[in-house]
């Protein structure tokens, strides 16, 4: 949103102004996103987003396929957590259709989400030190413990990215022999390799000059702007959906939601740090109190779900933010309205806002410490 | 060329070594696969865990991402191509220097995939571009790009480069850029290039 | 017959750098790949040997793209301008053991005004290009290596002025010797040497576009910087242009502080000088290439303050320093005052640069609820 | 959290010439909502997020609805005369329920942690240039996803900052989520798209 005034002053200097446009092949906007910049010498003065470049029509494509044919859809929008959407989708279709879910599913449901979480924050450091150009070196490594995470989730269940694993009323099979052990293993692994980034990562000059005052947004523009998950709360905003709609079996865990005051980019950047450590302190309650039972509701219809007529929005916090999915039902098999709250999309309201001013450097940095897919954003 | 090998072979025995100029282009060029930076969608995260340490496609000289698509070799279209991206996925093709192979990685790039119902998806990259080599998978895991890229690696080693058959590069009638489809009112026009690509009914097809 | 030993020793040096620059090029590809825990190429030819001859057929084989508007003259000569006084540099250089090529009185001079070339090759290459991001890398490039061309020449001055000779064998020989017996005379081993290695060390990682300053080429925001529209051997030259500033660099520093090809300790002199010389140049682009793998890139803002506010006082402060040392004859009294001198000067100088960032301290809150 | 009945209450008090109606929903999620008339749905989205004791200052979601034109059977008493005598029969007569697109803003409290309410605008018809007035103002998180409601409904936001296409690009004439949209033809038919295509 650009006032008055400031297109004055762009047609002004417009003789020494540059327009370029990164993306949507540019090797830091993480996919086929792309931005109108124009720049007054390295300094970013407008900044317009261009979307919809992986705009693959899944909301149409799910308007005329069966409820459960929907499921691997979802996996395919955020395709680094595809069990977290699952989740989303899966909360929202037992909330039209009234279905219980099992404990035991739950605390899977648990298991699986944190383990997402992990691996796309792990991810996120790569990519984010990518961005500030580092050659992969840091993407490789958590990329190594990303591996780990991802061989927990192809034994469970077949597929390294795209689980498909949730169904309506619960989940679609139980661990394998041996899984819980495994993954407990590799949970008291990761709080080693988190004090190694850290030590590596946060006290690093170069990191903290490039990333601390850069892009910082103020909480309540935040709010206004519809941001959430890491994001929201580095801003200083206590919002975390999973303590404010305690979905699933969130409340039985203690664990705490970490807060930063500033809102710049090394305040997102700390914060995927704080919430891998929660997030392994859940995974470790989760995976010692993981309790017997079915893990699928038995009187749950997956095939051919007819649900009553009516609407439900169901939210989860995925690790991008907040992730909805809002359903229309007209008692067909399909949904009449399917509707992704995607995170990604939401959460570059503010992009324009957070890079005018700062240096073309930067515009790289602060859309990395937003930590977007495009496969969400475009859907 | 079966003289040539039978030759080659009864000297070597001798401890006589030839080796050809064409083998020597073919080595190098097969051996240096530099993929453009490129990722369209989720198959983009399987690409770049290839290059991770677990898989490591460095092994085989191909972990040199570049961003230039002047420098780079090969293309791998790692992705559902959408209308609005098909035009720049043209142009970067045609901005790219011989030789280069395209590589069409998961089911979106070969055919649409899972999307192929969608007002805007591209049903298969080689409808606009010649792709080298298909990678099925959605997503094919790294190994499967591994495989791809060294299966690319044989088929150039084992391209001609004269004479019938020769490689498209080498090939003066054959073109090194493709129409950019334009974005129309209601679709791409066109809605597929006529020179690399048929529908099934005309007795094209993949 | 002189000229067929000058010719040999064209030859030599010649082929050792174009051998290094392969073997580096590969080196710098296996050793980031054990960086990262993987293997890097090891395909091609015994562990991957072979790579950068693949490397090389490649390139000379692929098509040479010149955009449609770009000046194609200078788009051609760019590559050139870029190699060739890299090339020259590597005659002046004190390989030492009879090997030097010529041996200049205005050695160091010629180094400087013959490396700055390749500022012009790097802004002949972005704008002739006809691309904004080549145009955008080149006002860069040619922003960053003016600027950290004053800290470099400020450094190369203090050996000069303790040596007393621009000549790069004079000022080896003046490092030859060892003090009581075991420590060589090495220019970097006193408290203004160590300062001017190590400034002399970041300014040519700057002058060499390499990481953390390699904004020129800025992959993450710049694509390729002024290399975007280079393809094939035009680009290969551009990429030994580089390597060959590093290697220039490297001999640089080897010859004003690390004495040139003398041996560390007098058991080692057997082995001949220019050995010596090549052992230390190795392991200066070795750890350039550590470098590369593990730090991150500088905003261009910072890079300035950091030539302008920290390397370029704290040079000039180094000169004083090396004065000092020299009329106070070296020793204890030369190590008090010139070593307290600089690390009062490094200490301010932080500071200054420490008030204008951000806080370092940021609290972090753990909500309950 | 204050119940419907109380906003609506409240609403109408802070807006008193608004008309807003409690929209229920049969299904088990409970989510009822708040259908506003769209001349005064910024004042009362401005109302909602101010108002201390409500302060719903995050629109989480916002999305448009395609209701097709729907036909109805109604029976309706006819008085038929038979053979002289008068007869009231019952007899099913079609009626076209004319369509509407609706626009749904689900909008939570952050500050109180409440939620959610549902806000909804509903256009008169399904003609192919309707307008409704946008929340960006009030909310900053509507802008982009109201340009997307835009560019696959077509529904204008009249006030909205940038009304541009977000997903298709700038020449694209359609509307591709409106129900009666169909893909262009394409020259290697899948059985996917048959079975989508609307009878005719």
């Amino acid at each position: 949103m650009t006032s008055t005034e400031e297109v004055e002053s762009i047609s002004e200097k417009s003789e020494r102004l540059l327009n370029i446009s990164m993306g949507p092949q540019h090797p830091s906007t993480h996919g086929v996103f792309r931005m109108k910049a124009v720049l007054d010498g390295e300094t970013v003065v407008k900044l317009t987003p261009v979307f919809g470049y992986l705009h693959r029509n899944h909301e149409k494509l799910a308007e005329r396929t069966s409820y459960l044919g929907n499921m691997p859809y979802t996996d395919r929008l955020d395709y680094f957590c595809s069990l977290t959407n699952n989740w989303a989708y899966a909360l929202s279709v037992e909330r039209l259709a009234g279905i219980e879910v099992p404990e035991r599913a739950e605390y899977l449901r648990v298991i699986t989400a944190e383990l997402t979480r992990l691996q796309n924050h792990l991810a996120f450091l790569g990519f984010l030190l990518n961005d500030m150009g580092v050659w992969a070196t840091v993407l490789i490594y958590g990329f190594r413990e990303r591996e780990k995470i991802l061989d927990l989730f192809e034994s469970l269940t077949g597929a390294r990215m795209m689980c498909n694993y949730m169904r309506f009323g619960g989940c679609r099979c139980d661990v394998p022999d041996g899984w819980v052990e495994e993954a407990k293993r590799i949970t008291d692994e990761l709080p080693g390799v988190l004090d190694e980034l850290e030590q590596l990562l946060t006290d690093n000059e170069i990191v903290v000059a490039r990333t601390q005052g850069v892009g910082t947004v103020p909480g309540r523009k935040a709010i206004n702007a519809g941001l959430t998950g890491p994001v929201l709360r580095a801003s200083g905003v206590n919002y975390d959906v999973r303590k404010v709609d305690s979905y699933g079996v969130y409340d039985r865990f203690d664990f705490s939601v970490p807060l930063g005051s500033v809102g710049d980019c090394y305040d997102r950047f700390m914060l995927r740090l704080l919430e891998m450590r929660q997030s392994l302190n859940i995974l470790k309650a989760a995976l010692n109190e993981l309790p017997s039972g079915p893990i699928i509701n038995p009187k749950a219809k997956n095939r051919n779900l007819r649900p009553p007529a009516g609407e439900a929005y169901g939210r989860i916090e995925s690790p991008k933010g907040e992730l909805g999915f809002y359903l229309v039902s007209d008692k067909s098999g399909t949904p009449y309205r399917y509707r992704v709250r995607p995170p990604s999309l939401v959460n570059l309201t503010l992009l324009e806002d957070m890079c005018v001013g700062q240096k073309v450097a930067d515009v790289v940095v602060i859309l990395g410490s937003i930590d977007i897919i495009l496969g969400e954003v475009d859907r | 060329m079966t003289e040539d090998k039978q030759l080659q072979d009864e000297l070597a025995l001798y401890g006589v070594h030839l080796t050809l100029l064409e083998q020597v282009y073919n080595w190098g060029r097969s051996n240096s696969l530099w993929p453009l930076q490129f990722g369209l969608a989720c198959c983009a995260i399987e690409m770049i865990a290839s290059v991770t340490a677990r898989y490591d496609l460095g092994r085989f000289g191909s972990e040199i991402f570049r961003p230039s698509p002047r420098q780079a070799d090969l293309m791998i279209v790692s992705g559902t191509v959408t209308k609005k991206m098909a035009p720049q996925v043209v142009r970067l093709y045609n901005q790219m220097a011989e030789p280069k192979y395209v590589l069409a990685m998961g089911a979106c790039a070969i055919s649409g995939g899972p999307f192929k119902g969608g007002y805007n998806v591209v049903k298969g990259i080689d409808r606009y571009i010649p792709v080298d080599i298909f990678v099925p998978g959605c997503p094919p895991r790294p190994e499967a790009l591994l495989n791809g890229i060294i299966h690319l690696q044989e088929t150039i080693r084992r391209q001609k480069l004269s004479g019938p058959g020769k490689a498209r590069h080498a090939d003066r009638d054959q073109p090194s850029e493709y129409a950019i489809p334009e974005e129309g009112g209601r679709d791409l026009v066109p809605q597929y290039n006529a020179e690399t690509w048929r529908p099934s009914w005309q007795g094209g097809g993949k | 017959m002189w000229l067929v030993i000058i010719q040999l020793k064209i030859g030599i040096i010649l082929t050792f750098f174009s051998l290094l620059f392969a073997v580096a090029s590969l080196a710098e590809r296996k050793i980031l790949a054990r960086i990262q825990n993987r293997r890097g190429p090891n395909r091609v030819g015994p562990c991957g040997l072979f790579q950068p001859i693949a490397d090389g057929i490649k390139m000379l084989i692929k098509e040479d793209v010149v955009p449609r508007k770009a000046d194609r003259a200078l788009h051609f000569l760019a590559p050139i301008v870029m190699v060739a006084p890299m090339v020259l540099l590597f005659g002046i250089l004190p390989y030492g053991g009879g090997l030097t090529l010529v041996d200049l009185e205005v050695g160091l001079l010629f180094f400087f005004a013959v490396s700055s070339v390749s500022e012009l090759a790097v802004f002949m290459a972005g704008w002739s290009s006809a691309n904004k991001y080549s145009v955008f890398g080149a006002m860069r490039a040619i922003a960053q290596m003016v600027s950290y061309e004053v800290p470099l020449v400020l450094v190369a001055i203090t050996p000069v002025m303790v040596a007393g000779s621009l000549s790069l064998v004079h000022m080896v020989e003046d490092q030859a010797g060892y003090a009581i017996g075991v420590i060589p005379n090495w220019f970097v081993l006193t408290p203004w040497g160590i300062v001017g290695f190590l400034l002399l060390f970041v300014t040519s990682l700057a002058e060499a576009n390499r990481t953390p300053f390699d904004l020129p080429e800025g992959e993450s925001e710049l694509v390729a910087g002024h290399l975007t529209e280079y393809s094939g051997f035009k680009y290969a030259l551009f990429f030994m242009g580089e390597y060959f500033g590093i290697f220039a660099g490297s001999g640089l520093a080897v010859a004003l502080f690390l004495g040139g090809g003398g041996a560390p300790l007098p058991l080692l002199q057997w082995i001949p000088p220019y050995l010596w010389f090549f052992v230390k140049l190795v392991v200066l682009v070795g750890i350039v290439i550590w470098v590369r793998a593990s730090l991150p890139r500088m905003r261009i803002d910072q890079l300035m303050d950091l030539c302008w506010k920290g390397l370029v006082p704290l040079a000039f402060v180094n000169l004083i320093a090396a004065a000092i040392w020299h009329y106070s004859g070296g020793g204890w009294q030369g190590w008090i005052l010139a070593g307290g001198l600089l690390v009062g000067a490094y200490l301010m100088l932080n500071r200054v640069v420490l008030r204008s960032r951000c806080s370092w301290e940021r609290k972090y809150y753990l909500a309950k609820s | 959290m204050l119940d419907l009945e109380t906003i609506i209450k409240r609403v109408q008090e802070a807006v008193p010439s608004c008309r807003i109606e409690l929209v229920s929903n049969e299904s088990h999620s409970g989510h009822h909502s708040l259908l506003v008339d769209d001349g005064h749905a910024v004042e009362v989205a401005r109302f909602l997020r101010d108002a201390p004791d409500i302060c719903l200052d995050y629109a989480s979601n916002v999305t448009g609805i395609d209701w097709l034109n729907s036909t109805v059977k109604e029976k309706v008493p006819v008085t038929e005369t038979v053979e002289g005598e008068e007869k009231v029969n019952e007899k099913t007569v079609e009626k076209t329920v004319p369509g509407y697109l609706e626009v749904v803003y689900h909008l939570y409290s952050m500050r109180l942690k409440q939620g959610p309410v549902i806000l909804r605008m509903r256009t008169g018809n399904r003609d192919p240039d309707v307008h409704l007035p946008s929340l960006t103002p009030v909310y900053r998180s509507a802008e982009l996803q109201e340009r997307e409601v835009y560019d696959l409904f077509g529904i204008v936001f009249d006030g909205h900052p940038d009304m541009r296409r977000l997903l298709m690009w700038e020449e694209f004439e359609d509307h591709p989520m409106r129900k009666d949209y169909f893909p262009p033809e394409e020259s290697d038919e899948s059985p996917i798209d048959e079975q989508a295509r609307p009878k005719q």
